[in-house]
């Protein structure tokens, strides 16, 4: 055997590696993966300091700025020079025909902007705080993606949204991956009555139409039901009818690893049943898993933010990304407001966080990829 | 408070004329129909068009159209966001608005060309059906005549015996849910056939020709007895009232029908198609039988597309009055080939909230308990100063179209005076103090306001139609600034063919709809209180109506001002009653807009200035019977040479 | 016919891999005759396959060809040869066998169509004909019953079937050169006998020129006319095949012929005990076939009635064709095979086949099993570290992870593998060192007794020998006791007390080794004996 | 012989589950409180001032006329009776028709747009994974999976009202908001000019609806199509002589459609599903829309009525898919039948 010649360090650094170090190890080598996970930081440190990263809160109101488009950061002083960033006004001016309303920046508008500023005040685990990230340093206020009908913070709602997005997301896609997962394994597993029970539910779930049902149910529903309730509620359904393909999927594969000689060489060795399916059935579906949920999460956030479109899903004062997007449901207000689409930049942008890491764990799990 | 100041953007120009140059009924030398049906005419399907017409028909003068007398041919697309509920209209049915029920239906007066009149000849409404009338000296006695020898679009005469049934049998009859509630008109007139053309209403008090303005459309237009008898319980003995109800469903068609043109197919969802009615009772002064166009469709789709499709050229026309088209619109039709031009006119388009006041209407503990809440005007004037009105108005579209709407008349009424108007002012701290002195606290911390009763959290379960853009964007902008005096709206959608009936079952907790109210005898029902059954928002329930204080008042005025004549007496009334509705806030007001017309460029004697809504909505102001496109314009039809054919 | 049909000089490839060029051969010169047999020997990814596909144009994606490299077939240049041209070549005048018999057949096509594929695809005859041509060919590669094959997919033969399917597809064009890959590995060896003659008679018949790459060299003697020893991917030896095999001159190529399995094991002392025992195992699989209406369930009794003993330190040796219940012998009698089998085990005197899977959990230290397939044993998502840990882990050996890995580490020097193979994953091993981990995973729970299944099946000369090696050390090191399962009569002869011959699932001889194989009673067994000892290819 | 056993066999198993929608979707109407009568009752007190109790004989009498009288164990046999003798899904109380006329209109337009997006979509999808698959990592390869991502990323309300926009105000296109021109819609044959003029409509539902649908497809292929391609029998397919498009098409796509076939079962509710934003959104009567608009009116009897015609789809869609792959898969067929 020509075996991969190896300099002395390397095999000294690498002899002691457990398995997930060695999984980091490879995890950290695929660029397009640490893009992927450091996206996705983003997003989910976005989602749980959204108090302290948004610079307002979710209803704060600025009534003399009603769809006022978006203030780049600016930091490039006007003369040329680099400056520390600034953000600029809009000047409006009116059509006297059409009474279009155009903008243009304001240069006597021009504020700078700072670092830990005081502001609205947000809570945390309790807490009270009143510093923001950022702000202009005189408390002006600016909106970096402009703001809505009601003068509402575009950026900000958009940050807090991305707690209840993916809050929704994150919850089902795991619950659903739990679930599934368990059930799949074990029916495919152990076999039996067991399974033959669990694969008629299967079917009869996968007969169900999810969309459809969940507006039937949703008619059901307590109307003065609590937001949070309703927000839960619908977690739930959708959890409901998403469990029912992976474990399908899984059994399918369970069977055939279950008959795996390695399998009953772990017997051989005295595993137990728990430790047979937890390291060496479960492992071996993994990727499947990690496709599976990679692919599932942005259709939960896009169910989400379709049902929310209808209004039938998150309810008010809980924003999410689909709720804001409820109001550009009619081309008029996305043709007169287009940044009020800045939503859909966020979801593409976690989906493909999520979806790059995701091929990027597999990648580095799977034993086959880059040797 | 004093309202703000309002800017208009009205760009009407008036040409007034005389309430006489508008029409007249007379005999005619010499009468024309459409050519196509000479030969329907020669295959002895119809009779020549002077069988057809009244012996005196409704002759349209060409002095008062804008481009005179028309040419006969061509189809005129309308698109609209309703859907045809039935066509039994005398049960209170609606056709989907957006013109197919005036297209279909004629009333016994008419009060849409009325704009086009000059202000010292407004004596009332214009006469249609009803050619004349006449008041006995005590004005108790109103005697009407019919139009002599009209027909109903089967060829059936028209006459007093439709009348009859339509008030006798319909309106009085507390069964059906007419547009004219029983005991309504004139406070409960009784009717008296005197000939085949001839009857008399007799009214418990003195009236004014005011009243009569209530039996233009959509108030006092007869149904086909000579159909409907036969599905009314009080004739059919095997018949109830949901047959009746039933009795002409959305998609049999034709019907017979008055009006200008006979719906022919209807395709849910997608399609109305409308023929030219060949007994229709109107001519122009040549004695040309009207209408001139020949087809109308109704393509079913959204309020949005109306608009969107006007500017386009793909539709004929456009009430162009959802703001948020505005702009776009008006750009599109800055461009010179644009196919439509686009003006406002004043403010009578307005937004408000209807509480429903109907507290023993409900057995629910918690409703009870919220219509109590709705009964008392601290809790109405929370509302209405936690509510930022330049707000919701620059979310509906920014720019200077919106302005404030306190409820009452909208400012583009001949009755409206700021004056008589109490502002409540846009106060979140006034409407936090009011709802406290009410007992309403959030005693479990979660932001949303509990009531002193069930305890529980005060919920407003608010319904629109998700269809309309505007009404939507209005319900976004009042959910979020009443969350800021803790009180949570759950907003709640009903498809626009089921928000009528909805509505006037007082199947609601409160509505956020558009409700113009402009003159307060049109669609008085729905927003006075002037019988047990008006307004859906305040039901009398078995047990009686529990009245408001000042709903009593209401009342009262409502018919003393159909009562007189005076001008004076009448603005005073109307003052009296802004005053009551704005301080009481009977309903929540939000914003009132103006509106555009948009009619295709290519279509004749859209007269110039025609306002989307004053007297009536712009179809029926307009006068669509005498449009007409010339012959090289004129567009396909998809129905040539034909008419309806009933078995 | 001694004229040179296909002449390969300087042949070089390279891969291209993530971490770096392979240089897989290097420079490979050889010629073949009309009518004659190249045997292409070596050790394990030495590089004979590559130098194969280069020949049929066939080289994976990231390979690349040297451009000095010369491959002359029948006068023409093939690495200038365009595609289409090529494609006319393959399949026709040169046909290959792949080393992989098992999925070299294409799933959803029935057997008979995709061997007529080849037929119809080169040559211009209608299908029926193409079929009566397979149906000859069927039974030229000594396929039972060949006409009910015809329609029968891949999935339902077994592997020895298979492969004979692929010897038919490549012959099925009479190609000028048969270039054939470890063609009889899933074969028995009397079946094996039969296709090598088959050949044989083919290049008579038709001057037809075989490549033959193999790693058994008994079949390299019988039947090749010339050799060629390959290593790290450069030819070390060459020349006629007897001269060869008489007077090697490289060290490698010694070293090759020298690792033949020679020697006996050592005798067991008399006192030895009874360590394992099995009474009357009979083990009954349900097979069921046909369609909704005809299902028929019939019984395949793989194990029949077998009474079979162990003594301690004794290494008992399973023998008999493909099929005949070797496997499903072995597995019942440590409880980790099918679910219906009946009988008596007792180990160490307790009787264990009645016991449920955590009664027996305290005894798995104690029994062992080695698969016959060591690369599906071994969980392919953990590192070698952590598939030796395991037994450690749930058997509560090693009190910290650091005690475990010293354990691991001896383990695997035992096997004689360096400590580095802990953090790399099972498939960045050749077969020869999996064979090793496995045993090592055996080992490290110190065990007394070891099935050991068709450890060498895999294995080069040289790896097998020191595997071989390693078993009779532990053995008297540890006093170990095998249960050894092999159709390699060599082996058995080299490490086997005594020996139990099967067929058709029944015990059809026992007794000491050196009685049976030398002496066999049955016709079966001297089959058996002869095919492994005398490879025929008359 | 063996393959329609197989087809009755299937069928028969999933009468059981159909049953099981079946008591789910009645249980739906259920759950929502207040029956026909209930409405009728309040809108008539509503209407007409009339007391609950001088309404109740009428009440009793319609109840009795209707059925609603009876226990719910018996409402629900008779309604799946009606449903089962006359195709009778009940009354719609929105529409005042029966639920199948108002069904009837959208369903088959549904159906059409429907089918044509599965099928469409898959076969693009299985189109460009393999070739993205046989392209790896080259430029198009890139590019059918920016495709494919973005159809899997963006929310289809949002291409659609892009698209909405672009034809209202750009290119002022005549079809919109309807699946037919005025001139077509009165047609009840459809002719090729018809169906011309509704592509001309449809096509952004089409466009919209199959992007978005192929994307799971494109990667499915191209990641099964890159595994296929490296089995050995497709070297030996290729060792045998044959062309390329022939070991791609023969012998390596065949193999490569396993899952996605299996996922075509699934798809089908996408049928529903994935044209229902899009018809919303551009306003084309269909039966996504129908179901929203019902739910919110809580027209219960056509809720269900969809349901169980969906839930009916989803289970043919897999029985179909199973068919599908017993037919290509020799291996599968073997393990269905003998499963069955
Ligand atoms: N696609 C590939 N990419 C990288 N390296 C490869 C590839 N294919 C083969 N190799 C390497 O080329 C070398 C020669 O492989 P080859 O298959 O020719 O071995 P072999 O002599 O046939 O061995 P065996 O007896 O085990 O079949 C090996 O080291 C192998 O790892
Ligand atoms: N799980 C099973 N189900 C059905 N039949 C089986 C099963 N396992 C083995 N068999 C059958 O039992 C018989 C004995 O198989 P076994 O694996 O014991 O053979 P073997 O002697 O080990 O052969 P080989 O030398 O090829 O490994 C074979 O005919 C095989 O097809
Ligand atoms: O009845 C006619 C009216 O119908 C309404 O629904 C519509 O909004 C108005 O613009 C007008 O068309
Ligand atoms: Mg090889
Ligand atoms: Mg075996």
């Amino acid at each position: 055997m020509t075996d991969q010649t190896m300099n002395a360090e390397e095999v000294q650094a690498s002899n002691g590696l457990s398995y997930w170090q060695l999984v980091r190890r490879r995890f950290v080598r695929n660029r397009y993966g640490m893009v992927g996970l450091i996206a996705a930081m983003i997003v989910i440190i976005m989602a749980v300091f959204a108090g302290f990263i948004a610079p307002y809160g979710v209803e704060t109101k600025d009534r003399t700025a009603i769809y006022q488009p978006p203030q780049g950061i600016h930091i490039i002083a006007p003369d040329g020079g680099l400056t520390r960033p600034y953000v600029m006004g809009w000047g409006e001016e009116m059509d006297p025909v059409t009474y279009e309303i155009t903008f243009a920046p304001d240069p006597e508008l021009r504020r700078d902007l700072s670092l830990f500023v005081e502001g609205t005040e947000w809570t945390f685990l309790g807490l009270t705080f009143d510093t923001h990230l950022f702000g202009t340093a005189d408390g002006t206020p600016f909106h970096l993606l402009g703001t809505d009908s009601l003068g509402r913070d575009v950026f900000s709602r958009m940050v807090w949204g991305t707690r209840v997005t993916l809050l929704m997301g994150v919850l089902v896609t795991a619950a659903a991956l739990v679930i599934g997962t368990a059930v799949g394994v074990a029916s495919g597993y152990f076999g039996g009555t067991f399974d033959l029970i669990v694969q008629r539910i299967v079917e009869f779930v996968k007969s169900f139409p999810d969309l459809p049902l969940y507006l039937a149910l949703v008619a059901v529903l307590p109307r003065r039901a609590e937001p949070m309730t309703i927000f839960i509620m619908f977690a739930a359904i959708l959890v409901l009818l998403r469990w029912a393909d992976l474990s399908r999927e899984l059994r399918g594969k369970v069977i055939s690893i279950r008959t795996m000689d390695y399998v009953r060489a772990a017997e051989a060795v005295g595993a137990k049943d728990s430790r047979i399916l937890t390291r060496h059935i479960v492992p071996n579906t993994s990727s499947h898993m990690i496709v599976w949920a990679t692919y599932q999460l942005p259709e939960v956030i896009l169910l989400e933010s379709f049902l929310s479109f209808l209004g039938v899903g998150v309810q008010a004062p809980m924003v999410s990304w689909g709720t804001m997007l409820n109001q550009v449901r009619d081309f008029q207000s996305f043709a007169a407001a287009p940044w009020l689409m800045a939503p859909v930049g966020m979801i593409v942008i976690s989906v493909l966080a999520f979806n790059a890491f995701g091929d990027g764990m597999r990648d580095a799990m799977d034993p086959y990829s880059n040797d | 408070d004093p309202m703000p100041e309002e800017q208009s953007l009205a760009g009407l120009e008036y040409d007034l004329i005389g309430r006489d140059d508008l029409w007249t009924y007379e005999a005619l030398p010499e009468y024309h129909q459409a050519p196509f049906l000479d030969a329907l005419v020669e295959s002895g399907a119809l009779p020549p068009v002077e069988d057809r017409l009244p012996a005196e028909p409704l002759v349209m003068q060409a002095g008062a159209m804008s481009a005179g007398i028309g040419e006969y041919g061509g189809v005129f697309r309308h698109v609209i966001g309703g859907r045809p509920e039935g066509w039994n209209i005398l049960a209170g049915q609606h056709q989907g608005w957006g013109g197919i029920n005036m297209a279909t239906q004629e009333c016994l007066v008419r009060q849409g060309p009325r704009w086009q009149v000059r202000p010292e000849e407004q004596t009332g409404p214009l006469p249609n059906l009803a050619k004349s009338w006449e008041w006995n000296d005590d004005m108790t006695e109103l005697t009407m005549h019919l139009v002599e020898g009209a027909k109903w679009s089967d060829g059936d005469p028209f006459d007093t015996e439709d009348i009859a049934f339509w008030y006798d049998d319909n309106v009085q009859n507390a069964d059906i849910n007419s547009r004219i509630s029983k005991d309504a008109f004139g406070g409960g007139a009784s009717l008296e056939v005197i000939d085949d053309y001839t009857f008399k209403f007799v009214f418990p008090t003195a009236q004014s020709n005011t009243v009569v303005e209530g039996l233009a459309y959509i108030q006092g237009c007869p149904g086909p007895s000579h159909v409907l008898k036969d599905f009314h319980p009080d004739y059919n003995a095997d018949m109830n009232y949901d047959d009746y109800l039933n009795a002409m469903p959305a998609d049999a068609v034709p019907i017979p029908v008055m009006g200008a043109w006979v719906p022919v197919e209807h395709k849910p969802d997608e399609l109305v198609i409308l023929r030219r009615n060949p007994y229709y009772f109107k001519v122009d002064s040549e004695g040309n039988q009207l209408p001139y166009i020949n087809e109308m469709h109704f393509k079913l789709t959204t309020w949005d597309d109306r608009t969107t499709q006007a500017v386009a050229g793909t539709g004929d026309w456009s009430n162009m009055e959802n703001p948020g088209n505005f702009v776009e619109a008006l750009k599109q039709s800055q461009d010179e080939n644009s196919p439509v031009s686009a003006k406002f006119g004043p403010r009578t388009l307005s937004w408000r909230i209807e509480l429903n006041f109907a507290q023993n209407m409900t057995d629910d503990p918690y409703e009870q308990e919220l219509r109590g809440l709705f009964r008392e005007l601290p809790f109405r004037q929370a509302l209405s100063h936690a509510i930022d009105r330049d707000a919701v108005g620059q979310a509906l579209a920014r720019g200077p179209f919106a302005y404030p709407y306190i409820g009452g008349f909208a400012s583009g009424s001949p009755y409206y005076d700021p004056a008589y108007s109490v502002y409540t002012p846009f106060d979140q701290d006034k409407a936090k103090e009011l709802l406290a002195g009410l007992g309403l606290e959030d005693t479990d911390g979660n932001g949303v306001l509990n009531m002193p009763g069930t305890g529980e959290d005060l919920v407003i379960d608010m319904t629109y139609k998700p269809q309309r853009t505007d009404d939507r964007k209005q319900m976004d902008a009042v959910t979020s600034q009443l969350a800021e005096v803790g009180i949570r709206v759950l907003p709640k959608t009903v498809d626009e063919t089921s928000f009528d009936p909805m509505r006037n079952a007082g199947d609601f907790s409160a509505i956020l709809q558009r409700a113009n109210f402009v003159l307060p005898t049109r669609e008085t029902c729905g927003n006075l209180p002037v019988s047990d059954i008006c307004p859906p928002f305040h039901l009398s329930g078995p047990d009686g109506r529990d009245s408001l204080p000042f709903e009593e008042r209401l009342t009262a005025i409502t018919s003393e001002m159909s009562a007189t004549d005076d001008a004076g007496k009448q603005t005073e009334l109307a003052n009296e009653m802004e005053q009551l509705l704005t301080e009481n806030l009977y309903n929540i007001g939000l914003v009132q807009v103006p509106a555009a017309l948009l009619v295709n460029k290519r279509v004749q004697n859209a007269h110039p200035g025609t306002p989307v809504f004053m007297y009536e909505w712009a179809e029926d102001a307009v006068i669509r019977e005498r449009l007409w496109v010339p012959a090289d314009q004129q567009m396909e039809e998809i129905l040539p040479g034909t008419v309806a054919v009933y078995e | 016919m001694t004229d040179t049909l296909l002449d390969i000089k300087d042949v070089a490839v390279t891969f291209k891999t993530v971490t770096g060029t392979v240089k897989a051969v290097r420079g490979v010169s050889y010629d073949i005759k009309r009518g004659e047999t190249l045997a292409v020997v070596g050790e394990s990814g030495s590089g004979k396959s590559v130098t194969a596909r280069a020949i049929m144009s066939m080289l994976a994606d990231n390979a690349r060809l040297d451009p000095a490299s010369k491959i002359t077939f029948d006068g023409q240049d093939l690495t200038a040869l365009p595609e289409v041209e090529m494609q006319k070549i393959r399949g026709n005048k040169i046909s290959m066998i792949f080393q992989e018999p098992l999925t070299s057949l294409n799933p959803i096509y029935k057997v008979g169509d995709q061997v007529a594929e080849i037929i119809l695809t080169h040559r211009n005859v209608s299908k029926k004909e193409a079929r009566k041509e397979v149906l000859q060919l069927f039974k030229e590669v000594q396929l039972p019953s060949p006409e009910m094959r015809l329609n029968q997919y891949p999935h339902e033969m077994s592997g020895g079937q298979r492969q004979r399917v692929m010897i038919a597809m490549a012959l099925a064009n009479k190609p000028d050169l048969l270039i054939a890959d470890e063609p009889t590995t899933a074969l028995d060896v009397t079946v094996q006998a039969e296709i090598l003659s088959l050949l044989k008679q083919l290049q008579d018949t038709h001057g037809m020129a075989v490549i033959l790459i193999t790693h058994d060299l008994t079949v390299v003697e019988k039947t090749s006319d010339r050799v060629v020893v390959m290593r790290y991917g450069e030819i070390v030896e060459r020349g006629n095949t007897a001269e060869v095999f008489a007077n090697p001159q490289h060290p490698y190529t010694r070293h090759l012929l020298a690792s033949e399995p020679k020697g006996r094991p050592e005798p067991l002392p008399e006192s030895a005990g009874p360590l394992m025992q099995a009474n009357d195992m009979r083990v009954v699989f349900e097979i069921k076939t046909g369609g909704m209406f005809t299902r028929k369930t019939h019984e395949l009794v793989a194990v029949n009635d077998i009474t079979a003993m162990i003594r301690k330190g004794e290494t008992l040796g399973i023998v008999g064709e493909s099929g005949s219940g070797k496997t499903t012998l072995g597995m019942a009698m440590i409880g980790l095979g099918a679910a219906h089998a009946r009988g008596e085990v007792l180990f160490e005197g307790q009787r264990i086949d009645n016991l449920t899977r955590s009664q027996m959990r305290p005894l798995r230290t104690k029994i062992q099993v080695v698969y016959q397939d060591p690369f599906s044993s071994l969980n392919p998502r953990m590192i070698v570290r952590q598939i030796l840990e395991e037994g450690l882990i749930v058997n509560g050996i090693g009190s910290s992870a650091k005690e475990r890995e010293e354990l691991v580490r001896e383990a695997l020097h035992e096997v004689q593998m360096d400590a580095d193979a802990m953090t790399r994953f099972p498939h960045e091993f050749s077969g020869g060192q999996r064979q090793r981990i496995a045993i090592a995973r055996a080992l490290i729970l110190k065990p007394e007794f070891i099935l050991l299944d068709e450890p060498t099946s895999a294995l080069d000369l040289s790896i097998q020998a020191q595997i071989i090696d390693l078993l009779r050390d532990l053995r008297v090191r540890h006093d170990l006791s095998y249960m050894f399962i092999s159709h390699d009569l060599k082996v058995v002869k080299a490490l086997c007390h005594n020996v139990i011959v099967m067929q058709n699932g029944r015990m059809v001889e026992a007794g000491p080794t050196l009685d049976v194989l030398e002496n066999p009673q049955t016709e079966y067994t001297q089959r058996l004996v002869d095919a492994a000892f005398n490879v025929v290819a008359a | 012989m063996d393959l329609l056993g197989f087809l009755l066999k299937r069928l028969a198993a999933t009468i059981p589950l159909l049953i099981a929608i079946s008591i789910v979707s009645f249980l739906i109407i259920q759950a929502v409180p207040g029956d026909y009568v209930d409405r009728w009752m309040s809108a008539t007190q509503a209407q007409t001032g009339k007391s609950y109790d001088e309404l109740l004989p009428q009440a009793t009498a319609m109840r009795e006329r209707l059925g609603l009288d009876q226990p719910v164990a018996i409402q629900y046999l008779v309604w799946v009776k009606d449903i089962v003798t006359d195709f009778d899904f009940g009354m719609s109380f929105r529409h005042n028709r029966p639920v199948t006329e108002v069904i009837g209109v959208r369903l088959p337009r549904t159906l059409l747009l429907a089918i044509s997006t599965v099928i469409l979509s898959q076969v693009i999808g299985v189109l460009l994974g393999i070739y993205a698959a046989t392209n790896q990592y080259k430029l198009g390869d890139n590019v059918a999976t920016v495709i494919a991502f973005l159809g899997i990323v963006i929310p289809k309300f949002v291409i659609s009202l892009v698209i909405l926009y672009l034809l209202a105000f750009v290119w002022h296109s005549p079809y919109i908001g309807a699946v037919n021109s005025a001139q077509y819609i009165l047609q009840d044959h459809w002719s090729l000019a018809k169906f011309w003029d509704f592509l001309k409509h449809v096509w952004p539902v089409l466009l919209v609806s199959i992007w978005a649908g192929q994307a799971y497809t494109t990667r499915m292929m191209r990641g099964n199509l890159l595994d296929t391609l490296n089995m050995q029998y497709v070297e030996t397919a290729r060792a045998k002589g044959l062309s390329k498009r022939k070991v791609l098409f023969k012998h390596a796509v065949p193999n490569a459609l396993h899952p996605v076939v299996m996922n075509l079962g699934t798809r089908f509710d996408y049928m529903i599903k994935g044209e229902i934003e899009i018809a919303i959104v551009l306003g084309i009567p269909t039966v996504g829309p129908l179901i929203l608009s019902s739910v919110a009116d809580r027209d219960m009897y056509v809720v269900a009525a969809i349901f169980m015609m969906v839930a009916v789809l989803l289970v043919l869609g897999n029985l179909f898919a199973d068919l599908l792959l017993a037919l290509i898969d020799p291996r599968v067929r073997r393990a269905t039948l003998s499963r069955a």
